[in-house]
């Protein structure tokens, strides 16, 4: 059974063990919920001198849309500051109200979710680990400084 | 339909009384009907509730109390008789009934004005099982006046644990528990847990918001000191509920909320105020929603509840034997597996399909269920799981409805497992 | 019509506008024409409002945000596409939007948990010109927190004193004003009355229940920091209101009401809560109210209301005039009476008549009008009166509904004087 | 002009001066507000030693169905206890609502409210000079006590 919201691409990124479980020593870490469905995204992070992310790990137990997105972000998130995923995740916002692809240029991946767009209530679910992932940036700069 | 009288009961059928929903008539997608199964989350609205609403809003819409025009006049009665038919619904005096903006509303109220009489150390016992309605109104009043929480726990079934009440009450000033989760579907033995919260001093409110739905509630013969219920869970439509309060404590309450409606007089150092109900009333009462409980409650009671309830005791056993069958190991009620003292509604969980995306899958069949946490996350936590999905029934549904479930919940499968 | 962008504006007609009400187009009694002078406590509802209300029950109805099914994403939408119309009409962000039970509960709302930021010793200015609903709220609070209530007075005229004003800010942490006067008419000069708060520390809540009816609010430009509006005087269904706050002083406050949609995440002892503006919404929103109120705000967007209040203030003039022709030295305007910086509303006495009695004569040629004190018992003891009579227009008022009133005022002399 | 809800004979009890004022040394006094309008009655009472009413006053700023209801009441008043009064006005709301003549057997005067009973939101203003009543011989009662 093919499906549009649920693309295997998808399905795929969802089951993508490569950057789950926990770092060893992370400079930051952060847990949201999501206040709707209970769901929670875990981050640990490691950054560089210039506060960009060096290793990211997630733990996630939520849906398959928050987990593929996950999995995409903890893809692309070397090289990236808190701000940089805020801004991040504003313009996948952005994209996913119009839903047209590329939903953020330069990362193909995330056009699995070009079909969320008819579905308001589950954006959360993708943005989420954005929320989280910027959350665990900002608590390791706290924390160095 | 006479109110209060004996009511004639319409003889019981799903499908007649499906006809009476506008919502249900039409397709939610082309070519795909509608299989509504998340009562508990909104009840529909009826087209006789419809009517009455629209026929207040075009004929009767004024303020009410105040002014003396015709407009007013009609406005006045149909509030006042909004307010009969509730009561009859619960059968309790009109007097003794609040109206509110809502279920959580009513509890706010109790929490905040009876709440204020509570003194420093008192405890104020709240089950697991409770809708966060009827749990953080609680822990708000519990850090703002130093009162103690103490938990009611539930059964691994999802019931309230009665064994365990008897030793959890010392020093309880009340006891707030639902008289149905609304996850686990669970009735709670409530004139039992009234009595034994009175022997050990303590009043008991009840969240009626799940149970109402399912035909009138005889409050009395509950034995309890409040009772709550939410509007659009009935059909009714939002922003309005009731709280049906014990006449002596109604009277020794103070007024919550500030405004117009609920004074005796007003000096602008400080005023006095009405009688109860009117105390708790203040500001312009939600008249028109008012006016939609009252026709959603003489709906409801010229429906064959008895009828309805072995029917859908029946639905319900269907659609656990057709998730057993379908998901075997994985599958996880999360609540009583069992038929008797429960609602006709399923919370469940299938290891590796996330609720929300399980409800995704089954709104392309117009089946609507509801994933998450249903507002419950300490029950949901104390299963050690996130959210669970849950179907909710009403005395509409049929097994057809069930049906598209199932057949959906089979592409959930194929879908989601790898 | 579009959302916030430049609205096309329909040509002003009062007999237009009339047949865009339901109620209107009914005879109150047979042959007897409605004269609907009794905006002020309730405005009637127009078909746009009624449509969007019936269609949204009809088709989209469902509880927000919890679910995914079809209806719940229809739903969800239609009540954030509600806080967008609302907000675009008052020029403000939906972000710091709170939708309540109405201008009562929005009011309410602040008193606590705004006022739960307040430190014994505090002042709150209030004006003697309040609706009771901005009023008892901080008599409460005051009695709560040990503040004082500092008396902003009137003049004879009944408009805010603005010289007493400089003299009476010291102390003062938050100012109560109405951007409008219920029962004398006087807009108040919010953006001089604010700024002088804001130099003396004070933040200003502006109670615009009157005012929002007659045209879009440019809340910005008015420097307040609250400010608050009732839906069933804009014509929306009972049971809603928005509270708009600073973001700073939103993000700052505590939740009020407790229970589901306004938590991040419950566990049995505490919880943590979301952001503004579902901070402030605990429990199921008013959906339906609120899809009501959106298409009450857009529906008032597109009437010209500069033109409308030329009219209505010519109206107004013919109304005054008319009454001190008909009563002499009888009549006792509460108010100012001219016609600058007023809304098109006239309370009056008549010497001899009381004003319910007055009242209900009007009301056997169709002509609804108020009796009473209008929740502001302190205003009319200032004026040493106990109620006065009050008619209160909209846009599709005419001078056909003015000379109706004029002509019972004169059966109200010859029935009720010696 | 002749007017149902405002008979000739309800404007003359209106206007009957007979028993208003004050009394010199009343045994109770009591003010009561209609909350809806601000109207405001006030009785002084005097008792007998049965707790009976003996004598007296009322000031009345209300409507005329109020004022009408007052002279009324005082008309009958001397005789009545608390109890009595309170049962009297249980008895005259249940003939509003019927609206049937006689509305309180024995005193016709009182049949001036007929036509009120299409008009729920006034029979308030009927019924406070009884409520205001009760509470004076109560009070008188209370001290004497
Ligand atoms: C000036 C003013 N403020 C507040 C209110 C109360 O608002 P609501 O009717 O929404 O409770 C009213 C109307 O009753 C009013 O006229
Ligand atoms: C058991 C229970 N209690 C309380 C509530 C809250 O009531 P309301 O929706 O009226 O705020 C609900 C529904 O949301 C419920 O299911």
């Amino acid at each position: 059974m093919t499906d549009d919201l649920y693309p295997r691409d998808m399905l795929r990124a969802a089951s993508d063990v490569s950057r789950q479980g926990e770092l060893p020593a992370p400079d930051g870490t952060a847990a949201l919920d999501n206040p709707f469905c209970g769901d929670r995204v875990e981050y640990d992070v490691t950054l560089d001198e210039g506060h960009k992310i060096r290793a990211v790990r997630h733990r996630v137990h939520a849906c398959v849309l928050c987990q593929a997105s996950a999995s995409l972000l903890s893809a692309m998130a070397e090289g990236l500051d808190a701000e940089t995923i805020a801004a991040t995740a504003e313009d996948l916002l952005a994209a996913l109200k119009t839903g047209e692809a590329p939903l953020l240029p330069g990362h193909p991946g995330f056009d699995v979710f070009t079909s969320v767009t008819k579905h308001r209530a589950r954006f959360a679910c993708v943005l989420l680990p954005f929320e989280t992932l910027e959350a665990a940036a900002r608590d390791a700069g706290n924390k160095s400084a | 339909m006479g109110r209060g009288e004996g009511v004639n009961l319409m003889p019981y059928s799903p499908a007649l009384l499906k006809a009476q929903y506008p919502i249900l008539s039409e397709d939610i997608a082309p070519g795909v009907p509608l299989h509504y199964l998340d009562n508990g989350a909104t009840g529909q609205m009826p087209r006789a509730v419809l009517d009455a609403v629209v026929t207040h809003e075009t004929r009767n819409r004024a303020n009410v109390k105040r002014s003396v025009h015709t407009l007013a006049e009609r406005a006045t009665n149909a509030y006042d008789a909004a307010r009969e038919d509730v009561a009859a619904y619960l059968n309790v005096s009109a007097r003794d009934l609040v109206f509110t903006a809502g279920c959580t509303m009513a509890i706010n109220l109790v929490a905040h004005s009876y709440g204020s009489l509570l003194r420093e150390g008192d405890a104020i016992a709240v089950s697991t099982l409770e809708h966060h309605a009827n749990m953080v109104p609680w822990q708000m009043l519990a850090a703002r006046r130093g009162l103690r929480l103490v938990r009611l726990p539930a059964t691994a079934e999802g019931r309230l644990d009665m064994d365990a009440l008897p030793g959890l009450l010392d020093g309880v000033r009340l006891v707030a528990i639902t008289h149905a989760s609304n996850v686990t579907g669970a009735i709670t033995p409530v004139a039992e847990v009234a009595a034994q919260a009175r022997a050990a001093g303590a009043v008991t409110l009840v969240d009626g918001a799940q149970m109402a739905p399912h035909g009138p509630v005889d409050v009395p013969a509950l034995g309890c000191d409040f009772y709550v219920i939410s509007g659009h869970k009935l059909g009714a439509p939002n922003g309005i509920g009731a709280l049906w309060g014990r006449r002596e404590l109604l009277a020794a309450m103070p007024p919550f909320l500030g405004g117009g409606e609920m004074i005796r007089s007003v000096r602008f150092e400080s005023s006095t105020y009405a009688r109860p109900p009117q105390r708790f009333e203040a500001g312009t009462p939600p008249i028109g929603p008012a006016v939609g409980l009252g026709a959603a409650c003489r709906f409801h009671a010229g429906i064959d509840h008895a009828a309805a309830n072995r029917h859908l005791a029946a639905l319900t056993g269907r659609l656990i034997e057709g998730l057993r069958q379908r998901c075997g190991d994985r599958l996880r009620l999360i609540g009583p597996g069992d038929l008797a003292d429960r609602l006709p509604l399923v919370s469940f969980t299938i290891k590796g399909a996330h609720p929300h995306d399980i409800c995704q899958i089954l709104d392309r069949r117009g089946v609507a269920l509801r994933g998450g946490h249903h507002c419950a996350q300490v029950l949901h936590e104390a299963y050690g799981v996130a959210g669970s999905t849950r179907a909710s029934m009403a005395a509409f549904n049929d097994a057809g409805d069930i049906d598209a479930c199932l057949a959906g919940i089979e592409d959930a499968l194929r879908i989601l497992l790898p």
